[in-house]
C-alpha cells in the first residue's frame, strides 16, 4: 500500500494512539478500560503502521519473533503475580492478603498487584494482536508463493 | 507458607504458566521442552494425587481465588468428582505426552513441536480447570480454552484433513460454548449468582417463578456440553477430528477431552439443577435415549470403518454413550459405573489410540487390512491393543468389565433391564470390530514380504505398557479407585 | 392473551427478544452459508447476541457506569455481566482469529473457501 | 494341614498358570525342555487333583476366597464332589493329551504357541471346575474360551480362521449372556457365591426367567446345544487333533457343568421342579441329540463327523440335566466321563491316522485297519461304546440315563436315546467295517503288501489307556467314575451342600 495520505495521517496519529493505549493500560485499575482495551489500542496502532507502510517496515519496528516473546511474557507476568501471592503466603492472585501495598485509591500507584497484572495483560493483548496479524499476513504471502 | 493448601490453584496454574513459558523455551532451549512439559504435568498429577488423599481423609474443601470468598470470587471446589477427574486427566495426560515426546517428532514439523507442548499444557490446565471450578463463568472460560487448545492440537498437523476437521470442530465447539454461555446468562438472570453452590440454593425458588426459563437453560446446557462431549446426534465432528489428528492428540481428545465435558454435565445436572426440574420434562429419559442410540449406532458405524483411527473414533462415540447412560439412569450403581467408565475409558481409549499410533509409526499403515501379522513384528503395541480390545468388549479382569458390571447392575436396580441388554449388545458389537484386528495381527499369514517396521523408542513403549498394566490392575483390583467413585456418586445423589 | 399483551410483554423484554432474534440470525448464517468466512461472521453474530443478552441482564434502568467517585451517590448498573462479557469478547476474538487462520490454510489447500466445494474436492480426491 | 488343603485348589489353578510363563521362557532355548515341562505340569496337576480325593470323599467341601474384586464379588474356589470328579477327569485326559502332543505336534508349526496355550487352558479349565462362585466361573470360562481360540486357529488356514471367527463371535455372545445371567443373579440374590446355604434365586419372576435363558444360552453355547452349536462342527475339526480331543472331550463339558451349577445352586431343585423351566432344556436336548446324530451321518470328513457326534452326545448330557432325578443325574454325570473317554480316544485315533496317512475323509479310510490295526482297534472300542453296546461305558451311561427317564415317567426319552444309538451305529459302523474289511482306495495299491505303519508309541499309549478305560469302566460294576457320579448325583439332589 503506497498511499501518501494514509501514510501521513497515520504517521501523525500513531503517537497519540499509542500514548492513549498506554494511558488506558496504566490507568486500568483506576478508570474504565484496562489491559485488554489499552492493549488492543496499542496493538491496533502497530497494525496500522504495518498496513500503511508495509510489512517489512512493521517487522523492523516490532518483529514477529519479538511480539511472540512479548506475548509469552505478558501471560507469564499475570501467572507470575498469582504465584507471587502464593509465595507470600496468601491464596492465588490474592492482593491485599498477600501484602501488596494498596496505596490511596485513585492514585496511579495503588491497588497492589492489579496494576502490574493489568500491565501484563496489556502487553499480552497488544502483542497477541500483532502476532495474529503477522501470522495471517505471512501465511497469505506464503500461499501466494505457492500459486 | 504451606504449599499443599494452594494445590487447587497450582494444579491449574503450573501447567498454564509453563504453557506460556514453552514458546520461549522452544526458541532458546529446545531440549528443555519435553522435560519441562513432563515436569509440569507430573506436578499436576502429584497435586491431584495429594488432593485425592486429602479429600478422602478430610472431605471436600474449597479454594478461593484471590482470597475472595464466594459469591464474589471464583471458588474452586475440590470434591470427590473433581479430584477423581483431575487425577484421570493428569495421569493419563502424562502418559500420553510422554509417548508423544517421540511420536510427535515423527508426525509434526520440528518448528511447531514447541507450540504443541504449549497447546497440550493449556489443554491439561483447562481440563483440570473445568472439573474443579465451582463457577459457571469460570467454567465457560476453561471450556473455551479447552476448545481452542483441542482444535489446535488437531490443526497443528497441517494436512488438509486436519485443517478441515479442526474447522468443523471449532465451529461446532463455538456453537456449544455459545449455548453454554446463553444458559449461564439465563441462570444468572434468575438467580443472580454464578457460583454453583449459591445457584443451586437459589434455583428452587426461581423454578417456581420461571420454570420455562430454567428448562430452556437446561436444554441449552445439554446441547452445549453434548456437542462438545459428542453425545449421539451431536457427534458429527468427532470421527474426522479424532482420526485425522496426530496420535497423541487423538488419544487425549478421545480419552480425556470429551469426558471432561461429561463431568461438567454431571456436575450441573446433579448439583445445580433442582431435582424437581427433572420432573417437568423427561430430561433424563432423553439423555438415556440419546446414549442408547450413541451406544448402538456408534458401534455400528465403527464396524464398517476401514481406517483404524476412524474406527476408534466411532467407538468413542459409543463409549461416551455409556457414561451418559450412567448419568441418565439416576441410580447409585449406574452413576458409579458411568463415572468409573470415564476413568476406564480414558485409559483404554488412549491406549488404543497410542497403539494405533505405534502401528502407524512403525509401518505407516492405517488401514485395518494392512495390519496383518503386525503382532509378530510389533508385539508390545499389539498386546496393548489386544488388552484394550478385551477391555472394550468387557472381558473380566480388564477394567472395562467393572464399569459394565456397575452400569448393568444400575440398570437392573431401577428396573430397566432393557439398558442392561443395550450394554450387552454393544459389547457384542465391540467384539465384532475389535477382535478381528487382534486376530489378524496375530494369526493371519501374509504372502508379501513385510518390511521390518521401524523400531519403537522406549518413550513410546513404556506408556503403552503402563496403560495396559493399568487396565488390568483396575480390572483386578478396582477398589483402588472405587472408593472415591462411590463417594462422588453419593455426593451427587445427595445420599 | 391478547395481541396488546403480547406486544407489551415483548416490549418489557425487548432486550432479550432482540438478543434471541440476533442469536437465531447468527445461528442461521453459521449453519446455512457455505462460505466459510460467512460462517465465521455468523458465529460472531451469535456470540454478540449472547453478549448483548448478558449485558442487558446487568442493566439497571437509569443506572450509571459503576465508577466510584468520592461523595457522589448514584444508581449503578450491575458491573459484573459487563466485566464477564469483556472476557467473553476476548474469547470470541481469539476464536475468530483462529478460525480465520484455519480458513487461510484451507484456502491454501483447496483454493476455495466454499464448504460445498471443499466437500466435493474431498469426495472426488484420493481420500 | 487344614490350610494346605484349602490352598490346594488355588495351587491347582495357579500352578499351570505360572508354568505357562515358565514354558514360554524355556521354549526359546530348548524344545525338549518345553515338551517335558508341559507333560510334567499336567502330571503334577493331575496328582494335585488326586490329592484332594480323601478329603472330598469324606464329604468335605473345600472353600477358599482368594480376594474380593468388588463387594460381594470375589475370586474364590470351592471343591466339592462334582468339582472334584470333573477336575480329575479333565486333568487326567489333559495329561494323556500332553503326552500325545509331543509326537503329534513335532511336525506342526507354532509349537511354541501350542504348549503354553495347552497348559493355560488346563489352568482355566481347572478354574472353571473349582470356581467357588459364578463370577470366578465366568472369568475362567471366558479365559478358557478365548484362549482355546488359539487352538482352533492353530493351522492358520483360511478355513481355520473362518471357523475361528465364528467360534469367537459365539464365545462373546455366550460370555455376554452369562454376564447378563450373573448380573441378574447378583441383583436378585445379592451374591453369586455357590456356597450359599439356600439357592440364590427363590422367587420366580421375569428377571429370573431372563437369567435362566441367559445361562442356558451362555453355557449351552459352549455345550454345543442346538441352535447354538453352529460353531462346533467347524471349530473342532480344524484344530490339531489333540486339541480337538480336548475341545470335544473336556471343554464342551464345562458348559454342562455350568448348567448343573446354575440349576442346583442358583435356582435349586424345588424351584426348577415348581416352575418346570427344565422342559426348555429337555426340548433343545432332544433336538440336539437327533440333529447331531443325523447330520453326523452326512459328514464326509472324519473329524467333522466326530464333531457332530459330540453335538449329539452333549444332547444326552443336557437331557440328563433336564430330568432332575437321581438316576438321570447319575447317568448324566457318568456320561460326562464316558463321553470324555470315548471322544478323546476317537479324536486321538483320528489324529494318528491323519499324522500317518494324511487322510481326512472317511471314504479314503478303506483298509486303514490293516495298516494301523492298533489305532483302529482303539477306535473301534470307542465307537462301539459310542453306539452303546454293552459292556462298554457308553452303554452303562445310557442305561442309567434311561432308568432315570423311566423313573421320571418319560419313556419318550428312552425312545430318543434308542433312535440316536441307532443313528450312531449308522455312522460309526461303516467306518469300522471299511477300515478292516474294505478295499484300500487308490490304484495300484490293491495287491501290495500292506505295511504296518503305526504311530509312535507316545501317541499309542494315551490312545490305549483311553480305549481300555472305555471298556473297563463299563465292565466293572463298581469303578471310580461310576461311584463318583453316584455320590455327586446324591450330593446335588441334597441341595449341593
Amino acid at each position: 500500500m503506497e498511499d501518501v495520505i494514509v501514510r501521513y495521517v497515520s504517521r501523525f496519529i500513531l503517537p497519540f494512539v499509542q500514548l492513549y493505549g498506554l494511558y488506558v493500560v496504566l490507568h486500568g485499575h483506576l478508570s474504565p478500560g484496562g489491559g485488554f482495551s489499552g492493549g488492543a489500542v496499542i496493538g491496533a496502532s502497530m497494525i496500522l503502521y504495518a498496513l500503511s507502510f508495509n510489512l517489512a517496515a512493521g517487522s523492523k519496528k516490532l518483529s514477529h519473533d519479538v511480539s511472540s516473546i512479548l506475548e509469552s511474557s505478558g501471560a507469564l507476568i499475570f501467572a507470575g503475580m498469582g504465584l507471587i501471592s502464593i509465595l507470600l503466603g496468601a491464596n492465588f492472585l490474592a492482593n491485599r492478603a498477600a501484602g501488596f501495598p494498596l496505596g490511596t485509591p485513585g492514585n496511579l500507584f495503588s491497588s497492589g498487584s492489579i496494576a502490574i497484572i493489568t500491565f501484563g495483560v496489556g502487553i499480552k493483548v497488544a502483542s497477541t494482536m500483532i502476532t495474529l496479524f503477522y501470522s495471517l499476513i505471512e501465511e497469505e504471502d506464503h500461499s501466494h508463493d505457492h500459486h | 507458607m504451606n504449599f499443599s493448601q494452594h494445590l487447587p490453584a497450582l494444579i491449574v496454574v503450573v501447567p498454564l504458566f509453563f504453557a506460556f513459558l514453552m514458546p520461549l523455551l522452544a526458541r532458546w532451549r529446545k531440549q528443555w521442552c519435553v522435560p519441562v512439559t513432563l515436569g509440569a504435568i507430573i506436578f499436576s498429577f502429584l497435586a491431584a494425587l495429594k488432593m485425592v488423599f486429602q479429600v478422602m481423609s478430610t472431605g471436600p474443601f474449597s479454594y478461593y481465588m484471590g482470597d475472595w470468598p464466594p459469591p464474589w470470587g471464583i471458588e474452586l471446589s475440590i470434591d470427590y468428582l473433581a479430584v477423581f477427574a483431575a487425577l484421570t486427566v493428569t495421569g493419563v495426560g502424562l502418559l500420553i505426552i510422554w509417548y508423544g515426546s517421540k511420536d510427535l517428532l515423527h508426525e509434526l514439523k520440528s518448528e511447531v513441536i514447541g507450540w504443541y507442548y504449549t497447546l497440550y499444557l493449556l489443554l491439561i490446565a483447562s481440563m483440570v480447570g473445568i472439573v474443579i471450578t465451582n463457577d459457571i463463568f469460570n467454567m465457560f472460560v476453561f471450556l473455551e480454552i479447552c476448545a481452542i487448545a483441542s482444535c489446535g492440537i488437531i490443526s497443528i498437523k497441517e494436512s488438509r484433513d486436519c485443517i478441515e476437521a479442526a474447522f468443523k470442530y471449532l465451529v461446532l465447539s463455538v456453537l456449544g460454548s455459545g449455548a453454554f454461555l446463553l444458559a449461564a446468562a439465563m441462570l444468572y438472570m434468575v438467580t443472580g449468582h454464578l457460583n454453583f453452590t449459591f445457584m443451586a440454593e437459589a434455583l428452587p425458588e426461581a423454578m417456581a417463578l420461571y420454570p420455562n426459563n430454567l428448562l430452556v437453560a437446561l436444554g441449552l446446557l445439554i446441547v452445549g456440553l453434548g456437542v462438545k462431549a459428542a453425545l449421539f446426534p451431536l457427534h458429527v465432528w468427532l470421527p474426522d477430528a479424532h482420526s485425522s489428528a496426530p496420535s497423541p492428540s487423538s488419544a487425549v481428545l478421545s480419552g480425556l477431552v470429551i469426558k471432561v465435558y461429561a463431568v461438567a454435565m454431571i456436575r450441573l445436572l446433579y448439583l445445580v439443577f433442582p431435582r424437581e426440574l427433572l420432573g417437568l420434562a423427561p430430561v433424563m429419559d432423553m439423555i438415556l435415549g440419546m446414549s442408547t442410540l450413541a451406544i448402538i449406532i456408534g458401534s455400528m458405524f465403527a464396524i464398517v470403518q476401514d481406517d483404524i483411527k476412524k474406527m476408534l473414533a466411532y467407538s468413542s462415540i459409543a463409549q461416551i454413550g455409556y457414561v451418559f447412560l450412567g448419568v441418565g439412569l439416576m441410580s447409585e450403581s449406574a452413576l458409579v459405573g458411568g463415572i468409573l467408565h470415564i476413568f476406564n475409558h480414558a485409559m483404554m481409549k488412549s491406549m488404543l489410540f497410542l497403539a494405533a499410533g505405534a502401528f502407524i509409526y512403525g509401518t505407516g499403515a492405517r488401514k485395518l487390512s494392512e495390519l496383518k501379522g503386525v503382532g509378530h513384528t510389533m508385539p508390545i503395541p499389539t498386546i496393548a491393543f489386544c488388552i484394550g480390545a478385551f477391555a472394550m468388549v468387557g472381558i473380566p479382569i480388564t477394567s472395562g468389565f467393572i464399569s459394565k458390571w456397575y452400569l448393568a447392575l444400575g440398570a437392573l436396580d431401577v428396573g430397566r433391564p432393557f439398558f442392561t441388554a443395550v450394554i450387552l449388545i454393544s459389547s457384542l458389537l465391540n467384539g465384532i470390530y475389535y477382535l478381528p484386528i487382534v486376530v489378524n495381527a496375530f494369526f493371519s499369514k501374509t504372502e508379501e514380504v513385510v518390511p521390518e517396521p521401524e523400531k519403537l523408542p522406549k518413550q513410546m513403549l513404556v506408556p503403552l505398557a503402563l496403560l495396559s498394566f493399568g487396565v488390568i490392575l483396575f480390572g483386578v483390583y478396582p477398589s483402588l479407585i472405587l472408593g472415591i467413585v462411590y463417594r462422588a456418586a453419593q455426593l451427587l445423589l445427595g445420599l | 392473551m391478547t395481541i396488546t399483551e403480547i406486544v407489551l410483554r415483548l416490549h418489557a423484554n425487548s432486550y432479550y427478544f432482540f438478543a434471541i432474534i440476533l442469536f437465531i440470525i447468527g445461528f442461521h448464517t453459521m449453519l446455512t452459508h457455505n462460505n466459510l468466512i460467512k460462517k465465521v461472521i455468523g458465529m460472531n453474530i451469535m456470540d454478540m447476541a449472547i453478549f448483548l443478552f448478558f449485558v442487558a441482564i446487568g442493566y439497571v434502568r437509569g443506572g450509571r457506569s459503576p465508577i466510584l467517585e468520592p461523595g457522589v451517590n448514584h444508581t449503578f448498573i450491575n458491573p459484573l455481566p459487563s466485566a464477564l462479557i469483556l472476557t467473553g469478547i476476548v474469547v470470541a476474538v481469539s476464536v475468530t482469529a483462529y478460525a480465520l487462520s484455519l480458513i487461510v490454510k484451507l484456502y491454501k489447500h483447496y483454493g476455495t473457501i466454499d464448504a460445498e466445494e471443499i466437500m466435493r474436492i474431498r469426495g472426488g480426491g484420493s481420500l | 494341614m487344614q490350610l494346605l488343603g484349602s490352598f490346594l485348589p488355588v495351587w491347582i489353578v495357579m500352578f499351570p498358570m505360572v508354568m505357562t510363563v515358565v514354558i514360554y521362557y524355556v521354549e526359546q532355548r530348548s524344545e525338549k525342555m518345553r515338551n517335558a515341562l508341559a507333560v510334567a505340569t499336567s502330571v503334577v496337576t493331575f496328582l494335585s487333583v488326586l490329592a484332594l480325593y480323601p478329603g472330598v470323599m469324606a464329604g468335605n467341601i473345600i472353600e477358599f476366597e482368594l480376594f474380593q474384586i468388588l463387594p460381594n464379588l470375589a475370586v474364590s474356589f470351592r471343591v466339592d464332589i462334582l468339582s472334584f470328579s470333573l477336575a480329575l477327569l479333565s486333568s487326567f485326559i489333559w495329561m494323556l493329551v500332553a503326552i500325545y502332543s509331543i509326537d503329534y505336534m513335532c511336525k506342526e508349526h507354532g509349537c511354541n504357541r501350542y504348549y503354553p496355550v495347552l497348559i493355560i487352558t488346563l489352568a482355566s479349565c481347572m478354574g472353571i471346575f473349582m470356581a467357588g462362585d459364578l463370577f470366578t466361573l465366568f472369568v475362567f470360562f471366558e479365559l478358557m474360551s478365548l484362549i482355546s481360540y488359539v487352538l482352533v486357529v492353530h493351522e492358520e488356514t483360511i478355513e481355520a480362521l473362518r471357523a475361528g471367527y465364528k467360534y469367537l463371535i459365539m464365545t462373546i455372545i455366550g460370555g455376554l449372556a452369562l454376564f447378563f445371567g450373573i448380573i441378574i443373579t447378583f441383583e436378585l440374590g445379592g451374591s453369586v457365591s455357590l456356597s450359599n446355604p439356600v439357592p440364590l434365586i427363590s422367587e420366580p419372576s421375569n428377571l429370573a426367567f431372563f437369567a435362566f435363558i441367559s445361562f442356558l444360552i451362555g453355557f449351552g453355547m459352549k455345550a454345543g446345544m442346538f441352535p447354538l452349536h453352529v460353531w462346533l462342527p467347524d471349530a473342532h475339526p480344524v484344530a490339531p487333533s489333540p486339541a480337538s480331543a480336548l475341545l470335544s472331550g473336556i471343554m464342551l463339558k464345562t458348559g454342562a457343568y455350568g448348567l448343573l451349577r446354575v440349576i442346583f445352586h442358583v435356582y435349586g431343585i424345588e424351584f426348577m421342579q415348581a416352575t418346570g423351566w427344565t422342559i426348555i432344556i429337555a426340548v433343545v436336548a432332544v433336538i440336539t441329540i437327533l440333529l447331531g446324530s443325523a447330520v453326523a451321518i452326512t459328514q464326509e470328513n472324519l473329524k467333522r463327523r466326530l464333531a457332530y457326534s459330540s453335538v449329539g452326545q452333549m444332547g444326552y448330557i443336557l437331557l440328563g440335566i433336564s430330568i432332575l432325578n437321581e438316576r438321570a443325574l447319575m447317568g448324566n454325570i457318568f456320561h460326562i466321563f464316558s463321553h470324555a473317554f470315548m471322544k478323546s480316544t476317537l479324536f486321538l485315533a483320528a489324529g494318528a491316522i491323519i499324522l500317518k496317512t494324511g487322510k481326512k475323509n472317511i471314504r479314503d479310510l478303506g483298509g486303514i485297519g490293516r495298516q494301523m490295526p492298533f489305532t483302529m482297534f482303539a477306535f473301534t472300542l470307542a465307537a462301539l461304546s459310542m453306539i452303546g453296546i454293552p459292556p462298554f461305558n457308553g452303554f452303562l451311561s445310557k442305561w442309567t440315563l434311561s432308568l432315570g427317564a423311566m423313573d421320571a415317567g418319560v419313556p419318550f426319552y428312552v425312545l430318543i436315546l434308542l433312535i440316536s444309538s441307532l443313528l450312531n451305529g449308522l455312522y460309526y459302523l461303516p467306518i469300522i467295517i471299511a477300515a478292516f474289511f474294505g478295499e484300500e482306495q487308490g490304484e495300484g495299491h490293491k495287491h501290495e503288501l500292506i505295511k504296518i505303519n503305526e504311530a509312535p508309541y507316545k501317541m499309542l499309549i494315551p490312545i490305549a489307556i483311553l480305549a481300555v478305560s472305555c471298556l473297563l469302566f463299563g465292565l466293572l460294576p463298581s469303578n471310580l467314575p461310576f461311584d463318583l457320579s453316584r455320590v455327586a448325583a446324591e450330593y446335588l439332589l441334597r441341595g449341593g451342600f
